[in-house]
């Protein structure tokens, strides 16, 4: 289902400019991220999509029709919305939370709990959490629940509102892994709301950047939005590490993979004045042998120096040059899918694949519209702000 | 004499002990009948309040002027006003319902302000209507907080049926104005103990029926706390 | 609704709801009319407790939440009829059936009276104040107490009768602990209180004489919601009033009020004594 | 009735002398003030100690119950009895009746002080007593305050029973015009018990404002401008 | 002020485990940062250095003294506290607030408020906030009266937990980038909790990192613990970019700066087949010219392609690095401290300084011990747990 934004100005009784003249398309089964600093507007934007918020200019059409002449109770029951805390009721268990649309849409009871039961797997949840309640679970886990239960009616559009911003960052990475996980299976139209560049930048097919008074700044492919900012603000707000960041989007490609000197754990390896890297039975990469280093009798893991980040063959170019960075070596570990070591990359074979690339700079003149570099169709946005 | 004496001489008439049980009777149906009244009036604030906001002020200021009226006067004035008799219990029953109501209205409104935006929020976002919202959703979780304006109320109540023994409706009242007439000790002492018996075990039993109805809030398994949301 | 109350309260239906009035003695009256119904085979009787003064008891009788309660002769006429200058048993009680209004009967009075007295304290006495005559004189720098209504009912009379204009009317109760306790400590010199009532002895009080017959008579007399009580309750309860003499009703209160007794109890032994059941 | 209420209200007799209304509402101000004295005595520092220490809540709060379920009439008819005086008789009722709402007030004011702001109070160096006086005390005002609002409307309410005693007070409009089925009277004594116990209640809030701090005013509206 | 940690256990009464035989020094004068994951232990371990907690074994000392024998509310107010959430007094005005510890040791009102007026500038509010109350601040104003209440005795030693984490990103860094400023003008010692890795390899001069269950992982100078993680559970804790983060603790040293073409705004430029640097008339760089690109007239910034992340000179190799990733023209550009551009770099520069750079790793053996390559003096610490 697609969501379009038609110029769509949001204006609260108090004066407060929350949205104005916002449009843009979502197209159907994508991703978009809206992204920007607190109150610029984007939770307002992402509940005029439900009427939870009635715009006060333009109109918010779903496959082309305006989304104002839908009942607002039955429209909402076919949008999903998932927010900050997960917004899960405390008197209900899981099963009772996540059967919530469904039994409002007049599925039977067993039915409706039979679907939950579903779901719970859906988004990785044990069937044994189904009984307890919210206050329950961790962090983690209730936003899980939370998804699960937007996901109950199986609506065609997913809203979700800063759901992951409660959560620590390592079970926020999980968190959005199995997001994009479930988005590929599913292929929902999904909009997420995020003050976060990183999480943007990770989840959205597409990112809108918007500014503080509710105007876009830029909507675009997170490429697009970090290697080529339309402006200051963006610039700024992608932040200074964008240079490398950006790198995610850039595929290995050609990236030459060296060999590399070895030695297995339980071995006796010889001297050498190089660096060895020390692989176990599955030639999994467990350490470095430094140059020049004895070991006593067989390699055992005290014997090492600690290894960089590994990088996964296939993977962005972020990846490798982390590893090469990282590496005691100074060469990054490469391994496939199974975590086998494959060979090793330098930092310098990166910049090789960087320079090799495409210029992918199409924009010469000072448009603000966004570029065409996308990860998928063409965007359709109006950014009307110009260079600052 | 002393008060054991006393007591033993008083509790040994089998007409006192059958009194005793009548006003017992009495009090319990002149204090918990309103109880429930109460709950429903301030329930049905609490809707009006949610729905319509500018009556909230209204509601609290009417709440509070209930409470400044005395009871003996409210129990004397209901009956000119709706027209019972005076000697009816029905006088009684109205007072309290309309005390409990007062005294429960800002906590009702408090609960259901209390309950997290996020849950609203997302209740609407899930297409609720309001009225199943307000059922569903907001009036349950403001149990915690009202239940405990529902005891404070509730031993309030078992409290004030007494003085309704001045209009000659008022339950173990009657002991107290029978034992200040003959200066007895004995029906005084017993009145209040039974009052307090009284309000024992009412206070007991709505702590076990918020336990029933907040089934989320007891902590069912060991690994997280549930945060307990108990106002004295 | 409620199912303490039953249906209509003191209707047809033959349940009998029997009043009794803040004066103590009240209660035990009404618990000997109800054990004298019972004994006529009336078997939904109760007793409330007691309420109030006069003005509720009628208005109870009259809307018939009651059926039935106690009174006296004398200031129940007085109540209908502000003029009356019947004093005597007789006179009171000839006048009475008249001056009731529409939906209110007696029944046959009882012998047994228990009058209105104004009291003093011993110290009082014993300066030759034993009339309310003796005591006219000094009423301006008295202080008396008595229940809220006494003022309304009294203070022309004895200001017209004994020329008697107290320095303040104080209310206190009906001849109750509080009216005690008031004359006791002395914060009042003079009190209202009741001939049969046992404080006034226990406590050393000394009842003025009303050499101008200022109180009218106050024989019992059940006061009745007409045509309620069947014939052969009506008949009852004219036996117990009958039976019931002062002395009687005496030490009935003696019983009542300074033995503590139940006062169902006691009805209960008068009942059994007088062959009343 | 209400035009025989307004009959006793323009009746002049009711408004002098010992019986009259003036009089009437100094004696019942006078009831409510004394048991509002000696109950704040006792509840305050309770209230303080159990929400500073923490220790005692569980026994606090049920002993609250305990004493809020003592029916007042019954109180004060067993110490009329017990004391032979009709004055303290029912100020016990009185303060009975008025200690469990403003020590449950100063309990949970104290106990509700932001956690993070005691444990500031102590990171800086301060001893128990200066953390209760210089910080919790203050931002426990409004809640102590308003226990004993909660206290004060009901001692008006109440204080008619001390009629019952033979005291005077706005009870005796109750217990006299009841005794007589006087309505006008009953129905005035009502009026002047609320319009007593209103204007009382405005006096407080205006003590409230002028007392509670500015700061803790402030916090307080904004989170409730937060929740709204 | 010294503070010492010798063998610190705290086992609180439920029986929770919170801090394990805690050994570490934070030298007189230096930030030492605790990070570690929620529930780790680093509030407990805070804690016990003013004695809000009390250990269970082992003693914490200041210069040698056992706290212990300190009394408490003394103690205490010779030590700076702040937490999160600041903690303020709702009821005190933000000079009432700061005053708090001179007058509760005993100064006059007057030069009590006299302080307090001086920290406020201190902090950077400005004089006319004094009068303003906790509620009428915003979050990063409240932090600043926090840390401004913490200074005003002047205490040697200074306790900060989470005290950013309530604030957005932005404000963030600038409450401490105030922090090291601070601390640099005041030289306090300071103990600093944070569970933010990146804002404790930004402030310490030590970082602590803790696991759950209240042992210290590893304690070293940031780039220690960034380049040389003891273990899995600290190498997964830093990040997977910590290859590149590490690029912080390099320092440019003789990085190769290049000439570059440049355009000034204003001017009418020749066609070119090179990028050209479009600077103003400062010298500060605006965007860069594409190659063959074509302008109307004078050169205005319409007709630029929005420039990279910035260089500054004599910073570490990181934003270097970045500079040149993100520039349209693969050229990162160097500016000095005034903002004018000196000249581009590019990754392949970067990388020659990276490789030049001395390896640093001198524990080639696998011994936990951490590493010596400290910003400052060799820290002092035991972390005892063996290699994952
Ligand atoms: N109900 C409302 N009434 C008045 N103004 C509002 C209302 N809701 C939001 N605003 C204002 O509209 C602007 C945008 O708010 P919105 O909640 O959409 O921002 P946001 O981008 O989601 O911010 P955050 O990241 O803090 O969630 C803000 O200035 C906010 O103060
Ligand atoms: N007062 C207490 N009583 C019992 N256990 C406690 C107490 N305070 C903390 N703990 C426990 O001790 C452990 C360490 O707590 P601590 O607050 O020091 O962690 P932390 O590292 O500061 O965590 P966070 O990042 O969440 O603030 C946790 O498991 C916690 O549950
Ligand atoms: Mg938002
Ligand atoms: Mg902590």
């Amino acid at each position: 289902m697609t969501i379009e934004f038609r110029g769509v100005t949001k204006r609260y009784e108090d004066g407060a400019l929350a949205v104005d003249e916002l449009s843009l398309t979502v197209p159907d089964g994508s991703m978009t991220v809206f992204v920007g600093p607190s109150g610029c507007g984007k939770t307002t934007s992402l509940r005029m999509v439900n009427r939870m918020v009635e715009p006060t200019g333009g109109e918010v059409l779903l496959d082309g029709r305006n989304v104002r002449d839908a009942d607002p109770a039955e429209l909402r029951r076919g949008i999903g919305y998932v927010i900050q805390h997960a917004g899960l009721f405390p008197h209900r268990t899981v099963l009772g939370n996540i059967a919530t649309v469904p039994m409002l849409s007049g599925w039977s009871r067993r039915s409706a709990r039979r679907r939950a039961g579903e779901l719970l797997d859906t988004v990785g949840l044990p069937a044994e959490l189904g009984s307890r309640y919210p206050a329950q679970l961790s962090g983690g886990q209730q936003q899980r629940v939370g998804v699960a239960r937007a996901l109950a009616a199986d609506p065609p559009v997913l809203l979700m509102d800063e759901p992951f911003s409660a959560v620590d960052p390592v079970v926020r990475e999980g968190l959005q892994d199995e997001l994009l996980d479930l988005q590929r299976r599913l292929g929902k139209t999904i909009v997420f709301v995020t003050h976060d560049i990183d999480e943007a930048v990770r989840l959205g097919d597409r990112v809108a950047v918007l500014r503080v008074g509710g105007r876009l700044a830029q909507y675009g492919t997170p490429a697009d939005v970090l290697r080529h900012p339309v402006d200051d603000f963006v610039a700024e707000f992608v932040g200074k590490d964008r240079g490398y960041r950006g790198l995610s989007f850039l595929s290995a490609g050609d990236l030459e993979v060296d060999d590399v000197a070895t030695a297995a754990i339980g071995s006796v390896p010889e001297d050498s004045d190089e660096w060895r890297l020390a692989i176990d039975a599955e030639r999994r990469p467990r350490g470095w042998l430094a140059p020049g280093s004895t070991v006593d009798g067989r390699l055992a893991e005290v014997d090492l120096v600690a290894g960089g980040s590994l990088y996964r063959r296939g993977t962005s170019l972020r990846g490798a040059l982390d590893a090469a960075l990282s590496s005691p070596a100074s060469l990054g570990v490469v391994v496939d899918d199974d975590g086998a070591t494959v060979g090793v990359v330098t930092a310098r074979h990166v910049l090789d694949v960087i320079e090799r690339h495409p210029a992918s700079v199409t924009a010469t003149s000072g448009t603000a519209n966004t570029t065409a570099t996308s990860r998928t169709a063409n965007p359709t946005a109006t950014s009307r702000t110009p260079r600052a | 004499m002393s008060i054991t004496d006393e007591l033993a001489t008083y509790l040994g008439s089998a007409n006192t002990r059958a009194q005793l049980w009548a006003a017992l009777a009495e009090h319990c149906y002149l204090a918990l009948l309103p109880i429930l009244l109460g709950v429903v009036l301030a329930v049905g604030a609490g809707w009006l309040g949610r729905t319509w906001p500018p009556v909230r002020g209204t509601l609290a200021v009417a709440a509070n002027l209930v409470y400044t009226i005395p009871s003996l006067a409210l129990f004397v004035v209901i009956p000119g006003v709706i027209g019972t008799t005076i000697l009816d219990s029905v006088n009684v029953v109205i007072a309290l319902s309309l005390y409990t109501a007062a005294l429960l209205v800002r906590p009702m409104l408090d609960a259901l302000d209390a309950v997290p935006q996020a849950v609203t929020a997302s209740a609407t976002a899930m297409g609720y209507r309001p009225a199943r919202r307000f059922f569903g959703v907001e009036l349950p979780l403001a149990v915690p907080v009202l239940a405990a304006g529902v005891r404070v109320a509730a031993v309030s109540n078992i409290s004030l049926v007494s003085v309704g023994a001045l209009i000659g409706v008022g339950g173990l009242g009657r002991l107290f104005t029978d034992g200040f007439q003959r200066e007895y000790y004995a029906p005084i002492v017993v009145g209040v103990v039974l009052t307090l018996l009284l309000a024992l075990v009412v206070d007991l039993l709505l702590v076990l029926l918020r336990r029933v109805l907040t089934p989320w809030q007891r902590p069912a398994s060991p690994n997280r706390p549930v945060a307990a949301g108990e106002a004295a | 609704g409620n199912p303490l109350r039953g249906g209509a309260e003191g209707g047809d239906d033959g349940r009998i709801v029997i009043g009794a009035s803040d004066v103590g003695e009240s209660l035990l009256l009404a618990e000997i009319y109800a054990g004298a119904l019972r004994g006529a085979g009336a078997d939904d009787v109760t007793v409330r407790p007691p309420v109030g003064g006069r003005e509720v008891l009628v208005q109870a009788l009259r809307d018939r939440s009651l059926t039935l309660a106690p009174d006296y002769s004398g200031n129940l006429l007085r109540h209908f009829d502000q003029d009356t200058s019947a004093t005597t048993s007789a006179e009171v009680y000839r006048e009475l059936p008249g001056a009731l209004p529409e939906g209110l009967e007696v029944l046959d009075q009882s012998p047994a009276e228990n009058t209105d007295m104004l009291v003093v304290r011993g110290d009082l006495a014993a300066q030759g104040v034993r009339t309310i005559s003796d005591l006219a004189p000094r009423c301006d720098r008295l202080v008396f107490g008595g229940p809220g209504q006494w003022g309304e009912r009294w203070r022309a009379e004895i200001r017209e009768l004994y020329g008697c204009e107290f320095k303040e009317i104080r209310t206190t109760d009906t001849g109750g602990p509080v009216t005690v306790e008031a004359l006791r400590s002395g914060e009042v010199q003079v009190a209202n209180m009741f001939s049969t009532s046992a404080s006034v002895y226990s406590n050393g009080f000394v009842p003025l004489d009303d050499d101008r017959d200022m109180f009218p008579a106050q024989n019992i007399v059940p006061l009745a919601a007409e045509g309620a009580l069947s014939a052969r309750e009506r008949a009852a309860l004219d036996r117990v009033s009958a039976a019931l003499t002062t002395e009687k009703l005496t030490d009935l209160n003696v019983e009542f009020s300074e033995r503590k007794r139940n006062p169902a109890d006691i009805a209960d032994e008068f009942l059994a004594q007088a062959g009343g059941r | 009735m209400i035009a025989e209420t307004l009959a006793w209200l323009g009746d002049p007799a009711n408004w002098s002398g010992p019986g009259g209304v003036p009089a009437r509402v100094l004696e019942h101000v006078g009831y409510v003030a004394l048991a509002l004295a000696i109950a704040l005595v006792i509840a305050v520092p309770v209230g303080l100690l159990v929400g500073h220490t923490g220790k005692g809540a569980v026994l606090l709060v049920g002993a609250g119950n305990i004493v809020r379920a003592l029916p007042t009439l019954g109180v004060v008819t067993l110490f009329f009895l017990l004391l032979a005086e009709s004055t303290p008789a029912a100020v016990v009722g009185l303060v009975v009746l008025a200690v469990p709402p403003i020590m449950a007030g100063t309990y949970a004011g104290v106990q509700a002080v932001d956690p993070h702001v005691v444990d500031a109070a102590s990171g800086v160096g301060m001893r128990g007593m200066q953390r209760l006086w210089q910080v919790e005390v203050p931002i426990a005002l409004p809640m102590v305050l308003g226990g004993v609002r909660n206290a004060v409307l009901q001692l008006v309410a109440t204080a008619a029973v001390a009629a019952y005693v033979g005291l005077g007070g706005l009870g005796r409009y109750l217990m006299d015009g009841l005794a007589i089925l006087d309505y006008a009277e009953v129905v005035a004594g009502a009026l002047f018990t609320a319009a007593l116990a209103v204007v009382l209640d405005l006096l407080l809030a205006g003590l409230q404002r002028t007392v509670v701090p500015r700061g803790v005013r402030l916090a307080e509206l904004a989170t409730s401008k937060g929740a709204a």
